[in-house]
């Protein structure tokens, strides 16, 4: 079987796989994946910046607070009704992601982090100062009523996992075709060598301005489909732990795969489920994880696997 | 996309007919039994990590007391009762998961116990969709201001507007007219601020500067000159870890001269020790507490055995550990809370989910709650439509590094108009 | 409170967090600079510092300047000797790859923080300082710790700077920082100087931390805040620079005083995050650090 | 028009904290010339280079390239003019096969990858190893990937930092006969300190010496020239 063929059919059946679990997944596994896979959207943006293109930015939260806040607030102070809410909340996303990179990416490496880090504390910040629209931290509630999408209402259990496996799905169709493109290479060749891409007759600076932009698309995405999906919206989305998180899916699964975002936050997802279940100290099983994840599987799951046995794996 | 919809039935279709072959091997058997027999199942969504750890440990030592209680006394309709406790890290989205898992996964019929609003807001959603009664402990405004849903309580303690209301008119003629609000940049710190504003104005006072310091802050006396000279009172309500920060820095700000009287909501003190060096300086300042954190020389039988039971000495510390303050002036809710679901559930004479709703029109149908073993915090009145209970809130001045009460206001003066009536909703 | 009174003690204010801020920022600018690595976990370290804090002066009777005193010997010997096995264990495997020790860092961020909330609990719990002095001015009053905190922060840094540029034990860094490879070809355990470095990083953290307990208590999740504005100090700094890691930490702890004067505090706070992140984008390199030719 | 000059420099500066590596430099180059750029370590070729290529702002000057000034022009789109660099120190994608290596390079113009990166591979003679990874490649091979990266930009300028640098006698003999085989196609300016290539290629010489022009011409003018002589060939 050719590359092609492989990847596609690869990535096909874990869809197909989803699509399966949507029928004898126990409930509270349905739910969970219905969660996992919108956080999945995440964590594959921020795997645009940060695995592809090399971008390691401490500040997605403020995208994914974007698209929520995008969503929500339009919906809830502005009654707008949930189809051109949830557009405003996607391209919300890569709106504040472009402006943010229009100045962060003047930095490099560390500089970036930290400027991204400040940037999205701001936002934070800026959520809690106007406590009185957004209800700061406590947050809001959107009703049932005003989510529904001309009579398709994403309340119900099956029409959520399945909303959210089409989210999915278009998000990783997108991600697969964006690698292989001629932008998803001279991502990886920004990431890989700037200076010699450069000389090659690339502008790194519009490149990297272009992933961000689409890697906060993706996370407004994800945060319009939260909000959406599931009802709430709080400020707690806009913190620093729901910037490192799409960082730990993504280093988990494989920083550079398409289906390592993905991956990771199931892993992740479980792990915390799995070890609060068995201790108090879970946090420990976390961070012993992390530790034993990075001495001896340093490129993530599907990195290792890539490395050793499918070189072919996008 | 009705088509998806379309794939509901088949999708039940599926998860029959794998309860048919778990019916083979036996599982559904014990499922049968379990309507019985078996244990009660309660889920408890609880703050065991996070910045809500501090609260969660007194509300998992309190659900136990309780629990051991309710089935000393012959557990609910005759069944054992069971809490099972499921960490939400304090945070919404883990909340929501936590929801899930004690009632899809372990098949508790209900949930109850979280304080932070954020947690309760970004959980009750979920428990609306599963339609499982979530009675929470939280003293958050967030049920009675009518956002949440049918399936969400607070039959445990005061909201934070009807505490507001109540001390309002005690302030401004005890304390004085000029008040200055410092308050976190947070939802439940706007409460305070839009209730209590007009609350004052009512009672012929004035609150005269609004301090939101935002929660990342960790130092805080570079606020304070925004205090006005002229300001009566100072009304503090912080959370977090650097709330024992911001009183030291008061002190150090004011010293032992002239200084505004204080009153504060004990949340920003709620499990920290009043001996702890530096707080030297609220000798003569005035706390709210839900419930007196200090054995009062009044305390009823009830009082006296629930803290017993709880495993607090009279100074509101642990029994074992004379150093690890509980949260007293909140973890009453708890209790309460389990001792309402008993009385719900021997009311519908509960069996399994299907009496879920009859559960929660149970709990609506509820109004006074008299002091008792069951609510030793005091008497309460129960409000259907807004799912809200109401009860009497204490004020304690600190005097020799002890809280005593030195006023209890009476329930009606926390009333206000309805804002939502739930019963007229759908399950 | 009138203007002139009300900016003197936004600066006096501003003091003591730079102070805090820049004793904070030394041992990750030191770890950062010689190492290369950006050690996820220094805010834990900090947290631990604090934590055995309390737990020495608790167990110790006595007036609270011994427990202080002994707290301040113990508690970054501790940490350090922690982070010394944490450098052997984890980062050397590493090879100090920048991605892999952020991620071992964050795991050890991880652990450390749920050991102290299993062993420590959920509380904040405060140190008393090792004097009780407050200085009354015409218009407010001033705790006399917070100043002898900036003291010894400047007493600390000079000693760190006088080790790293007078002693061998600083030549041995420099050079490590400067060129690993080098370094080795000129006989310099450099495995044993990055233990050290980290060590040092960690152990100054601590002390830091137990400088700061008395201002702000010990909490299992204290270590967040010291972690970011650190960063920030070090960046804006400039790599490897003594000197820029303190003016930086003057600016920022500075204009969040005087900036707090003029608008309400969470305004405050955005516009000093922001006046930071902007200094950031225009001059990436950091004040004092050098553009790469 | 049809340039008589490719290039046209005139007074190019650049200092770098009082060190003149660059000070007033004129400079042309003819359309199809080979140009090698000599001079002493340190004499400021590589800036100068740089300068061309806009890796290094100029300070004070003008460079016109095909008649259009291109003194303010970035990096990247000189390259799309036709400009095109090889790095000094071998600069290629070591994680990358050497085909994606080459392929980044044809895409940059628009080119077809499928059929121009076994071309250009071939060109250097590393056609057999296209999927290798760049890294896995010997030094000297490195630097022959650079080549063809080069070249598969298909630039009307290619500019050479020391590129036989670390090659074997035989990879040198195939490398000067690539480069005489570019004419007049491709005008290519050459930075080399191995005078038998120098006077095997060049049409033209330029010594630099301190930031300034110290002669130019022929390879037979400047084997005559006496301040060369003094200056570079060390006697």
């Amino acid at each position: 079987m050719s590359d092609t063929g492989r990847i596609l059919s690869l990535h096909l059946a874990v869809l197909a796989a989803l699509l399966g679990l949507h029928f004898v997944a126990p409930p509270y596994h349905h739910a969970n994946l219905a969660r996992v896979m919108v956080l999945a959207v995440y964590a594959m943006g921020y795997n645009i910046a940060f695995g592809y293109t090399g971008l390691l930015s401490l500040g997605h939260a403020l995208f994914f607070a974007a698209g929520l806040y995008g969503t929500g607030l339009t919906i809830q102070l502005a009654g707008w009704p949930a189809g051109p809410a949830l557009i405003t909340g996607l391209l919300a996303g890569a709106a504040v992601a472009g402006g943010l990179g229009l100045l962060a990416l003047r930095t490099a490496g560390v500089s970036f982090m930290i400027v991204t880090l400040m940037f999205a504390q701001a936002g934070y910040l800026t959520i809690l100062y106007f406590t009185g629209y957004t209800r700061g931290e406590e947050g809001f509630v959107l009703p049932a009523a005003a989510r529904s999408i001309g009579g398709l209402d994403p309340t119900g259990e099956a029409a959520r996992y399945l909303l959210a496996l089409a989210l999915f799905a278009v998000a990783l169709a997108v991600n697969l075709g964006l690698v292989r493109s001629g932008l998803g290479r001279v991502m990886v060749a920004i990431r890989e060598n700037e200076e010699r891409s450069r000389m090659l007759g690339y502008d790194p600076f519009r490149v990297k301005l272009a992933a961000l932009a689409i890697s906060g698309l993706y996370a407004g995405a994800a945060g319009a489909a939260w909000g959406w999906l599931f009802g709430y919206v709080g400020a707690g989305f806009a913190t620093i732990q729901y910037s490192i998180l799409p960082l730990l899916y993504v280093l988990l699964g494989g920083a550079g795969t398409v289906l390592g975002p993905f991956l990771g936050a199931l892993a992740m997802f479980y792990l915390i489920d799995i070890a609060s279940g068995l201790t108090d100290a879970y946090l420990m099983v976390v961070g012993v994880a992390l530790v034993v994840l990075v001495l001896f599987a340093p490129k993530g799951i599907l990195g290792s696997l890539r490395e050793r046995w499918l070189r072919w794996l996008p | 996309m009705t088509k998806l919809l379309g794939l509901q039935p088949s999708r039940r279709s599926v998860l029959g007919g794998l309860a048919a072959s778990a019916a083979m091997t036996g599982l559904a058997t014990r499922f049968a039994q379990a309507q019985s027999s078996a244990p009660i199942k309660l889920g408890f969504q609880l703050h065991r990590t996070g910045i809500g750890a501090a609260y969660g440990r007194w509300y998992e030592r309190t659900a136990m007391a309780a629990l051991e209680v309710v089935n000393a006394g012959g557990g609910i309709n005759g069944r054992p009762v069971e809490i099972l406790f499921e960490d939400d890290g304090t945070d919404p989205a883990r909340g929501a998961q936590a929801i899930d898992k004690l009632v899809s996964q372990d098949g508790c019929e209900l949930v109850f116990g979280p304080l932070f609003s954020h947690v309760v807001v970004g959980s009750a959603p979920r428990a609306g969709e599963l339609k499982v009664p979530y009675l929470v402990c939280s003293e958050g405004h967030h049920v009675a201001s009518g956002i949440l849903n049918r399936w969400t309580l607070q039959p445990g303690i005061t909201d934070v507007k009807s505490q507001v209301l109540a001390m309002a008119p005690w302030v401004s003629d005890t304390l004085g007219k000029k008040v200055t609000m410092i308050y976190p940049d947070y939802a439940f710190g706007y409460d305070h601020r839009d209730n209590f504003v007009p609350a004052m104005a009512a009672a012929g006072g004035e609150v005269v500067a609004q301090i939101a310091i935002p929660p990342t802050e960790t130092s805080f006396t570079r606020y304070f000159p925004q205090i006005p000279r002229d300001t009566d009172v100072i009304y503090h309500v912080m959370v977090g870890p650097a709330v024992l920060t911001f009183v030291k820095e008061l002190g150090e700000f004011y010293g032992s001269g002239a200084r505004p009287e204080i009153f504060g909501f004990i949340d920003s003190l709620e499990a920290v020790d009043m001996a702890s060096p530096g707080l030297e300086f609220l000798e003569g300042t005035h706390f709210w507490e839900g419930d007196c954190r200090y054995l009062q020389a009044d305390a009823t039988e009830h009082t006296k055995a629930y803290r017993a039971a709880v495993g607090i000495d009279d100074n509101g510390a642990s029994i074992t550990d004379s150093k690890e303050v509980a949260t007293v002036a909140h973890m009453f809710s708890v209790w309460e809370t389990l001792f309402v679901i008993k009385a719900a559930m021997e009311t519908v004479d509960y069996q399994g989910p299907a009496d879920r709703q009859a559960l929660v029109e149970a709990v609506e149908a509820m109004t006074i709650m008299a002091e008792s073993a069951e609510h030793p915090q005091g008497d309460k009145v129960f409000n259907g439509k807004t799912h809200q209970v109401f009860g009497h809130q204490n004020i304690s001045k600190v005097e020799g590094g002890r809280m005593n009460r030195v006023y209890r206001t009476e329930i009606a003066l926390g009333d206000y108009p309805d804002e939502v009536d739930y019963t007229t909703m759908s399950f | 409170m009138s203007f002139g009174p009300y900016l003197l003690l936004a600066v006096l204010e501003g003091l003591v967090s730079a102070a805090v801020l820049a004793l904070t920022a030394v041992g990750l600018g030191l770890v950062f600079g010689v190492m290369r690595v950006v050690n996820v976990a220094h805010g834990a370290f900090f947290m631990l510092g604090a934590v055995i804090a309390w737990m020495v002066a608790d167990a110790l009777p006595g007036p609270p300047a011994l427990g202080f005193a002994a707290a301040l010997v113990v508690a970054p010997l501790a940490v350090a000797a922690l982070a010394a096995a944490v450098d052997f264990g984890v980062l050397k495997r590493l090879g100090y790859d920048p991605d892999a020790t952020i991620v071992a860092t964050i795991g050890v961020l991880y652990i450390v923080e749920q050991a102290a909330l299993s062993l420590f609990g959920p509380d904040a719990r405060p140190v008393q300082a090792p004097f009780n002095l407050r200085l009354q001015l015409p218009w407010f009053g001033y705790s006399g710790y917070k100043l002898a905190v900036v003291a010894a922060a400047v007493v600390v840094l000079l000693a760190v700077w006088l080790v790293l540029s007078r002693s061998r034990a600083g030549l041995v860094m420099r050079a490590t920082q400067i060129d690993g490879e080098t370094a080795r070809a000129f006989g310099i355990d450099t495995d044993r100087v990055y233990a050290g470095v980290f060590a040092l990083g960690a152990g100054l953290a601590a002390l830091a931390a137990v400088l700061v307990v008395p201002i702000q208590q010990a909490h299992y999740l204290m270590g967040g805040d010291p972690l970011l504005l650190s960063f920030i100090v070090v960046i804006i700094g400039g790599l490897g620079s003594l000197r820029g890691t303190v003016i930086a930490a003057l600016l920022i702890g500075v204009s969040e005083g005087v900036v707090s004067v003029f608008f309400s505090p969470t305004l405050a706070k955005i516009l000093a995050t922001l006046l930071v992140a902007l200094v950031l984008v225009f001059r990436p390199q950091g004040l004092f650090g050098r553009r790469a030719a | 028009m049809a340039a008589v000059t490719l290039l046209d420099a005139r007074g190019l500066v650049r200092h770098f904290d009082g060190l003149k590596a660059v000070d007033g430099v004129d400079f042309d180059l003819a359309p199809g010339e080979v140009h090698a750029l000599i001079g002493p370590n340190g004499a400021g070729k590589t800036t100068f280079v740089g300068l061309l290529s806009g890796r290094v702002a100029a300070q004070a000057g003008t460079i016109r390239f095909a008649g259009e000034d291109i003194t303010r022009l970035p990096a990247h789109r000189r390259v799309r003019r036709g400009i095109a660099y090889t790095f000094q120190i071998t600069s290629v994608y070591a994680r990358l096969s050497l085909a994606e290596n080459v392929g980044l390079a044809v895409q940059s113009r628009g080119g077809d990858r499928r059929r121009e990166v076994p071309e250009a591979l071939a060109r250097v003679g590393l056609e057999g190893e296209a999927g290798t990874l760049a890294g896995r490649l010997s030094y000297g091979h490195q630097r022959l990937l650079e080549v063809a990266m080069g070249l598969a930009l298909h630039p009307r300028l290619l500019i050479l930092d020391e590129p036989t640098q670390g090659l074997a006698e035989g990879e040198i003999a195939a490398f000067k006969e690539l480069v005489a085989g570019l004419a007049p196609a491709t005008t290519v300016l050459l930075i080399e300190h191995n005078m038998d290539v120098v006077m095997d290629l060049a049409q033209r010489i330029t010594v630099l010496n301190f930031g300034k022009v110290l002669a130019r011409g022929s390879p037979q003018e400047i084997r005559a020239d006496r301040a060369v002589q003094a200056a570079y060939l060390g006697d």
